[in-house]
């Protein structure tokens, strides 16, 4: 059963990538939306059977792969709840954005790519979701990595689309710069990179060190450290975020499995898998908790400014994804996972509904030539509504559970950054609440802003893609209350079994439970707040926004340049290392390496025979001379004692 | 005073370096070249016979002789040469032997 | 020992073929022509079929040399030895398995096919001897003797710059090895013999033993090549025809990888020992150098010439971290940058074949005529990058795995690597193949035809085939490697003891 | 009155060429009609003898004459090297002295009676010998180098060559006489006992100055060396290939006699020495052939750093050390006959002989297997394994390793390198550059020399076995 979850994306995508020209869009489209539809039903088979049959962990053999003395990782599935939870997330989305892209994606000329390009993206996902050692988890890792480059550089004639597919590599590889050097500690320290056995080993580690980069440090903490370093990257979180935004020059179903529902939660999964190693590392967990905290609260403070309807999204993302961090931090990894769970609902239901109201304006995505389009998008407009209720945490919805439960271990936990990570996730809410609004106002409300032509052009979705929009409606609004209990509530325990780790002494979860009274309802007062403010500034008198603006321009202009953070990076990074480039390529080999080496010595060597040639000068006299000299030389060399 | 081997073997350096500084002092004519070589094997033979009589072994002396006959075809096939060059070139002052150099 | 002659067969094969081309095939009517292009052809073919013939003789699990051959030749105790054991046998089978390839990547030669064809496939003998060869002059022969057929196809059939380049790809090269030779006299000396297996067990004087290292290192970094005397990389490859550049990248680089295996690290264990920090230290800067420096090439070959350079790197660093995962990695990375930078200087020769050009801003926009080419490309960038699933990352990896436990500063250096090439890699591959078909001679290209696809097709399925499954290599080479590093530890403990000793006096 | 038939059994093939070379001669002076292909045949027959009874003569290690004269296996070999070399080299002339309009008899024969002195040379066991030996073959080189008369050239060649060779054996000659006078002996083995203490007066290490000065011209070693640019250049083209050849050989041998044979119990001393000309010769040949265009000349300059590498191996002093020495010679003298051939087959339909290496351009496209051959040897004299030169620089340096001379070998093999360098630059003349100059038919004799040396070269490498223990042998002879 575990090879079909896993490997029948992987079958789709090869047959509509190789034979795609024989297949036909159609039939490659519909083949690999099948193969999907099966293993998501299949992972729900699965996620009955094991999370709420309450299966012990298990192992499924696939093939050996990198043997070499100590170092033995091989295919395997590893499968526990927390496993087939993502299995579930996974493949459940990735079917729907199957299904929406055939009617998305209906007017594109390279259908059997995109869909052999989702496939293999599914695939690798499943690979680093049932992945029983770092190695293969690493494999999935950049597979993702390698199918979000592709699918960001879908549209390869826009030279936007492949400098932020580039990007996207890049920095995700310099997070897997430091995962890499975390797979390389654990193998150095443990002897394996296997779950089972890292884990097993790891309670002896606790409070030892190790030599590493001439420091003293603690391994375990390290280990830690470098490992988030790589989720960092994956999970678009503070620092290590410019890529997320840019990706979406991707098609919209796209952003909506990778860049929301999947992969960027993949370093949330990573921490969660490796909680017997972080559990025994505080101070890694506090800096995730402070990672995560301060990315919720700038991803939000950008997101209140920006116009285009797909980046708001995006880093409304990258702040959620900020909160699951934080309760990680804080030691509540089930919370963190329900978060995800529920996030991939709504925020791919945004996403594709962003997505059908681009389509429906024909590829406008500056929310400020959109507006007025409830009249002509009811269907869309109830689908956004529901994801906006949801994300911004309306009573009963998916949001409500899991994001409020969040707030709430932050204000009960422990570590050192628990308080500041309580406000800013606190502000964080209300932000949410306003730029969602503010999304739905100024999309759907209001007045039109667009040309006429384009409205009038303007059409509901296909139901091929109002399905899969349906089916996620209804996971945004139920998934929280249906799983509550198993993912946070009493029976979190036997549900999660093994798959997740903490100490005896880690209570969170009963301790957020019975926190005061006032806390509980902050976020909704938060929600409200912001909602009642974006209603003033975008319904009641449009103009606010503006005059804000104009006030507060280097606020305004911060905010709208993300921070200038990419500016930074281009001055910091990538610049210097042009220059350095061209300069050891110029100057170091160029003029030192050669200059001194083959090319010098050769110029020289050449001085040298004129000179020689120069001896012979033709004269008799001089060669007699010559060899006279030789025979004096000889001589007095002997006379001087040169000999004994 | 009595003359012994040091002197002769003295007299034969001076004369050999004579020939030598010869070869490559003079630059006018190769005759002269031809003469100082002509010193050399006279100071060799000087040297020669000296040390026989010294050691009492007749080698030397031999070797002298032998010495002189060989000198005698070498300055022929010497004037030899030099014709040739004569004919050719129209000269044999040293300088202008310099054709080929480099 | 079982004393067949297949070795001898396959190493001289192809050199058959060539005195067959040279004799029979005398007049250059079109005819002849194209039989000497099937004659080297199917000799390259059959010599690959032998080897895999060798290959399954080959039994993995014996760490010595194997289906030895040997022969008086000179006296003096140098003779003409000949085996494999599991590290040589993957050069040997990478030769062979290439070399059909490299032919067919010449179709298209035109000028003076005959010599063309003769040099390589005497090059092809002289490489396999250098894998097989026992004997240390017999081995300095092959090596050696390499040049004058790789100098002639880089000066006959090169670039513009095609003289300046074969010169000093010869006169670096020979400097090189030189001082090796004079090396390998002294180690006959001492040892009385220039038989390699002898040799192996000899352990030198350490005082002897710095000087021969340094000689013998002298040869084998030029040949590798490290920074600092990799300059002649880049050119030799520029101007080298396609055939030429793959076999440059994929077999003439790995010989210096091999002698590192083969003689500095079991022959003098204290210097390996005493200089791996130098090592370390010319691997990472040529890392880290040479992938800025491939950030900013204009020349596609230029550009992946730098890269091998970067990628050999990662080689003689795990070499000498003298770990398992190291050596295993260090020997997987050679054999799979073979397929790899092979596969990408084949790749440029399919567009310098159409355009005549490699200024990578000569290109743009491919893809949308040439999608097979595309997906190719696409498949050899992502190898060369490391990623997972793909040969390159396994070689990598491992060694970095062992760089770490010796050294975490190197094992960190060199993992910036991995940044770097994905940045190169990538640029090159959106400016050539992403983007729009703008320039107007482009516009009629046409994609991979069926010879080019028949060359480069067997190196996909290989490269990823030991990128998802790569126990066949390792395994041929696990027992050779253990035993070499058990005796390296080993001699090193020894000499630990005597410094202990000789404290204690 | 003894016997003296088992002498005159000792010195048989001298006997027989010395006899031929005057009966040659009346014949030629007696022919009244143009006798030079006639006289040509008879003295390749009459070496073709000589080195019969030489290689098949059945008395080794005899001495003759009280010792004057030794023939043993070191000497046997060597001669019948030098009078192979004569023999191709009188072969290898005949056309061109035709195409010359130099075709006279004596030719033939003056290279007969170099040889004869070369044989005398080599099995002199005695400095009187050796100076009678050595003189002979001088006077008869004096005059094939200024051969062409009517040349300037040529006539200068021979002109430079007498009077610095005059010099030369000038300073031979007072060695010798300091060696006899400060030992009391002239012959070898007779000084050797002098000397045998170890160490040797200044008197004596002067004559050992002055005579390896005297020898050290004869295989042109820096800074003796400067004739030889100048005559190679002059002199008529089979001639420099003569001197190329046979004559170095002999000396070479000789040198090699007088230092191990009567001082091996100053080696230390005389090591100095050799060792300096060495490097000497080495560094210089490799350089200044570089920056020369006329091909014959560049010759010179190779010969000359090849006599460098050959004396690596005598500056060992050992056997191993000769060993090298006499392998790196036959090797050497195959190869120069190949080049020379080949540069003898340089000649243009337009402008007759051609000596320029530009005139060489893009010769692979025209005579395929002369380029072949050509750029063969010239990566055999480069010491390119597998090829035959290579095996010559093994051996030698092998040798000078074995003694500690480390410094030497480096030296040594980095000059290898630069002159690597100046053969490279005629290979890529001949196979990268466009074709100037069109050829004449290459005369079958000299095609055969050009084949054989480049089947020497490529099979040395399987074949080697016999020459190197016959070499080991007559080294062995010496000590």
């Amino acid at each position: 059963m575990y090879h079909a979850i896993v490997f029948l994306p992987l079958l789709g995508a090869i047959l509509a990538g190789f034979g795609g020209r024989i297949l036909g869009a159609k039939a490659s489209s519909y083949l690999t939306s099948g193969f999907l539809v099966i293993s998501a039903i299949l992972s729900w088979v699965a996620f009955f059977d094991v999370a709420i049959g309450q299966k012990a962990m298990f192992t499924v053999e696939v093939l050996r792969w990198v043997n070499s003395g100590a170092l033995e990782a091989n295919w395997a599935f590893r499968i526990d709840t927390l496993t087939v939870v993502m299995l579930v997330v996974v493949n459940t989305v990735s079917a729907l954005v199957h299904i929406y892209s055939i009617g998305y994606m209906s007017h594109d000329p390279h259908q059997p790519r995109f869909f052999s390009y989702l496939s293999l993206f599914t695939f690798a996902m499943l690979m680093l979701v049932t992945s029983d050692n770092l190695l293969q988890l690493f494999f999935g890792w950049e597979g993702v990595g390698l199918a979000s480059y592709l699918l960001i550089g879908f549209w390869y004639k826009k030279p936007t689309a492949c400098a932020a597919a580039i990007k996207a590599f890049v920095v995700n590889r310099v997070g897997d710069f430091g995962f890499a050097l975390g797979i390389f500690a654990a193998f150095a320290v443990f002897g394996s990179i296997g779950f089972t056995e890292v884990f097993a080993k790891a309670p002896e580690q606790v409070g030892k060190s190790f030599e590493f980069l001439g420091m003293e440090l603690d391994i375990l903490t390290t280990i830690c450290l470098l490992l988030f370093m790589g989720a960092m990257g994956k999970s678009a979180q503070f620092l290590l975020h410019t890529w997320l935004p840019d990706a979406m020059e991707g098609p919209t179903p796209v952003s909506a499995l990778i860049h929301a529902a999947t992969m960027v939660t993949a370093g949330v999964f990573l921490v969660a898998r490796c909680s017997p190693l972080f559990e025994h590392a505080p101070v890694a967990l506090t800096v995730v908790t402070f990672v995560g905290a301060l990315t919720a609260f700038f991803a939000a403070t950008v997101g209140l400014v920006q116009n285009d309807i797909k980046r708001v999204i995006a880093y409304s993302t990258c702040s959620q994804l900020g909160y699951m961090f934080a309760a990680l931090g804080l030691g509540a990894y089930g919370v963190a996972i329900f978060h995800l769970f529920t996030h991939a609902f709504f925020k791919a239901l945004l996403f594709l509904g962003s997505g059908s109201v681009i389509h429906a304006m024909s590829d406008e995505q500056d929310m400020r030539n959109m507006g007025g389009l409830r009249p002509h998008l009811k269907m869309t407009w109830l689908m956004m509504l529901i994801g906006t209720l949801a994300l911004t945490g309306f009573p009963l919805t998916a949001g409500y559970f899991s994001k409020d439960a969040i707030i709430e271990v932050a204000y009960a936990g422990h570590n050192a950054m628990a308080p500041f990570a309580f406000w800013f996730l606190l502000i964080a809410a209300f932000m949410t609440s306003f730029y969602s609004w503010r999304l739905m106002f100024m999309t759907f409300h209001g007045r039109p802003r667009a040309s006429s032509e384009v409205m009038s052009h303007v059409h509901e979705a296909p139901i091929s893609m109002m399905g899969p929009l349906l089916i996620l409606a209804v996971g945004a609004l139920l998934a929280g209350a249906l799983f509550k209990t198993n993912f946070i509530g009493h029976d979190e325990a036997l549900f999660w079994g093994e798959a997740l780790y903490r100490l005896p002494t880690n209570k969170i979860v009963e301790e957020f439970h019975n926190v005061p009274g006032w806390v509980p309802l902050a976020p909704a007062v938060m929600m409200a707040a912001g909602f009642a403010l974006s209603w003033l500034m975008y319904i009641r008198d449009p103009s606010i926004p503006g005059r804000l603006a104009q006030q507060h321009q280097p606020l305004y202009q911060f905010l709208l340049n993300k921070w200038y953070f990419d500016e930074i990076y281009d001055f910091l990074l990538v610049r210097p290392a042009m220059w350095i480039g061209r300069f050891f390529w110029k100057r170091g080999d160029g003029w030192l390496i050669d200059g001194f080496g083959p090319d010098g010595v050769s110029a020289r060597v050449l001085d040298m025979t004129n000179r020689i040639v120069r001896l012979q000068t033709g004269f008799v006299y001089h060669y007699a001379f010559a060899m006279l000299i030789g025979v004096a030389a000889l001589v007095t060399y002997y006379m001087f004692g040169g000999a004994h | 005073m009595e003359v012994g081997l040091s002197h002769y073997l003295t007299v034969a350096a001076i004369i050999f370096s004579i020939g030598i500084f010869g070869i490559f002092l003079n630059r006018k004519n190769v005759i002269i070249i031809l003469m100082s070589i002509e010193l050399m094997l006279l100071a060799v033979n000087i040297n020669l016979v000296a040390f026989s009589t010294h050691l009492g072994d007749l080698m030397g002396q031999v070797f002298a002789l032998l010495v002189l006959t060989v000198a005698a075809g070498e300055a022929a096939i010497g004037l030899a040469i030099l014709v040739a060059y004569h004919r050719n070139r129209g000269s044999i002052a040293v300088e202008d032997i310099n054709m080929m150099k480099g | 020992m079982p004393t067949n002659s297949l070795l001898t067969l396959v190493t001289f094969l192809p050199l058959a073929g060539a005195f067959l081309i040279l004799f029979l095939l005398r007049d250059d009517n079109e005819t002849s022509i194209r039989n000497v292009r099937y004659v080297s052809l199917w000799a390259t073919i059959f010599t690959f079929l032998l080897s895999l013939l060798v290959w399954s003789n080959f039994d993995p699990s014996n760490p010595g040399f194997q289906m030895v051959e040997k022969h008086s030749w000179l006296g003096n105790s140098i003779n003409y030895h000949v085996g494999v054991d599991g590290i040589s046998i993957l050069f040997v089978l990478l030769t062979t398995f290439l070399m059909p390839g490299c032919i067919l990547a010449s179709w298209g030669v035109k000028t003076r096919v005959k010599e063309y064809m003769i040099a390589f496939l005497v090059l092809e003998t002289l490489m396999i001897g250098v894998f097989v060869s026992l004997d240390l002059l017999l081995f300095y022969l092959f090596f050696e003797g390499g040049l004058i057929p790789m100098f002639l196809i880089i000066g006959i059939w090169g670039g513009a710059r095609r003289v300046y380049a074969s010169f000093k790809f010869f006169l670096y090269t020979l400097l090189g090895s030189v001082l090796m030779l004079l090396a390998m006299m002294a180690m006959y000396w001492n040892a009385g013999t220039t038989d390699i297996p002898t040799l192996l067990a000899h352990d030198f004087p350490v005082d002897l033993q710095t000087w021969l290292w340094l000689a013998f290192f002298a040869s084998f970094a030029v040949k590798m090549p490290m920074w600092p005397v990799h300059t002649w990389l880049p050119d030799a490859h520029v101007e080298a025809p396609t055939a030429g550049s793959v076999v440059l990248a994929a077999i003439l680089l790995k010989m210096g990888g091999y002698g590192f295996l083969r003689f500095s690290l079991p022959m003098f264990p204290a210097a390996s020992d005493y200089f791996a920090p130098l090592v370390f230290g010319m691997s990472v800067i040529a890392i880290v150098y040479t992938s800025l420096v491939a950030l900013m090439q204009e020349d596609m070959k230029k550009l992946i010439a730098y890269s091998s350079v970067a990628h050999m790197g990662f080689v003689t660093m795990g070499i000498f971290t003298g770990t398992v995962q190291g050596i295993e990695g260090g020997i997987f990375q050679m054999v799979s940058h073979g397929f790899i930078s092979g596969a990408l200087f084949l790749c440029v020769g399919v567009v310098y074949d159409r355009m005549h050009t490699r200024e990578i801003a000569a290109y743009g926009g491919l893809v949308n005529r040439m999608p097979i080419y595309a997906f190719t490309f696409m498949v050899f960038t992502m190898a060369n990058v490391g990623l997972p699933g793909t040969s390159g990352f396994v070689g990598e990896f491992l060694t970095l795995a062992g760089a770490f436990k010796a050294n975490t500063w190197v094992a960190a250096f060199a993992t910036t690597g991995v940044i770097l090439s994905a940045g190169y890699a990538l640029w090159l591959y959106r400016k050539v193949v992403f983007g729009a078909l703008e320039k107007e001679n482009l516009k009629t290209i046409t994609d991979m035809n069926k010879r080019e696809i028949a060359i480069l097709a067997p190196l996909i399925v290989l490269t990823i085939f030991f990128g998802v499954y790569p126990a066949p290599i390792i395994d041929a080479m696990d027992a050779s490697v253990t035993q070499l590093i058990d005796q390296y530890q080993a001699s090193l403990a020894a000499l630990e003891s005597a410094g202990k000793v000789a404290e204690a006096q | 009155m003894t016997d003296l038939t088992p002498d005159l059994m000792t010195i048989l093939p001298e006997l027989v060429l010395a006899v031929g070379a005057m009966a040659l001669l009346m014949l030629g002076v007696f022919r009244k009609e143009d006798s030079f292909d006639l006289i040509s045949t008879l003295s390749l027959i009459l070496l073709a003898v000589a080195g019969g009874l030489v290689v098949f003569s059945t008395q080794t290690g005899e001495t003759a004459f009280n010792g004057q004269f030794t023939n043993d296996t070191f000497a046997r070999f060597m001669k019948a090297l030098t009078i192979f070399g004569s023999a191709v080299t009188v072969m290898m002339s005949v056309t061109f002295m035709k195409r010359r309009q130099i075709q006279r008899f004596e030719y033939p024969v003056l290279v007969v009676l170099a040889t004869l002195g070369m044989c005398m040379m080599i099995s002199a066991n005695d400095l009187v010998a050796l100076y009678m030996g050595l003189e002979l073959q001088s006077l008869a080189l004096y005059v094939v180098a200024a051969f062409n008369r009517d040349s300037v050239r040529s006539s200068e060649a021979g002109l430079k060559y007498f009077v610095l060779g005059a010099l030369s054996s000038g300073m031979l000659l007072y060695g010798a006489s300091l060696i006899y006078g400060f030992t009391g002996a002239t012959q070898f083995d007779a000084i050797a006992g002098v000397v045998a203490n170890g160490s040797a007066g200044l008197g004596l290490l002067f004559g050992i100055v002055f005579v390896v000065a005297g020898l050290a011209f004869k295989v042109s070693a820096v800074p003796f060396h400067m004739w030889t640019p100048d005559v190679y250049e002059g002199a008529p083209t089979p001639v420099t290939a003569f001197f190329a050849a046979a004559p170095k050989v002999a000396a070479m041998a000789i040198f090699t006699r007088v230092l191990v044979e009567a001082f091996p119990g100053v080696t230390s001393d005389w090591q100095q020495i050799v060792v300096f000309i060495a490097i000497a010769s080495m560094v210089l040949g490799a350089f200044a052939a570089i920056g020369q265009n006329n091909i014959k000349r560049l010759m010179a300059y190779s010969s000359i750093g090849h006599m460098g590498f050959a004396l690596v191996g005598l500056a060992a002093g050992t056997a191993e050390g000769v060993r090298g020495v006499i392998i790196y010679m036959a090797i050497y003298m195959i190869m120069t006959l190949g080049t020379f051939a080949c540069i003898l087959a340089m000649r243009s339909k337009d402008e007759g002989q051609v000596e320029d290496i530009s005139d060489l351009a893009g010769l692979a496209r025209r005579d395929k297997l002369m380029a072949l051959v050509l750029a063969l040897l010239l990566f055999s004299l480069a010491g390119i394994p597998p090829l035959a030169g290579f095996f010559g620089k093994f051996f030698v340096f092998v040798a000078a390793i074995k003694e500690g001379l480390v410094a030497l070998a480096v030296i040594g093999v980095l000059a290898s390198v630069v002159g690597a360098y100046y053969y490279l630059r005629i290979i890529k003349i001949m196979y990268l550059d466009e074709p100037v100059q069109e050829f004449e038919q290459t005369p079958r004799e000299i095609r055969l020399v050009i084949t054989m040396s480049g089947v020497f070269v490529l099979a040395f490498v399987l074949f080697a076995r016999p020459i190197i223990t016959a070499a080991e042998a007559a080294a062995a002879s010496l000590f």
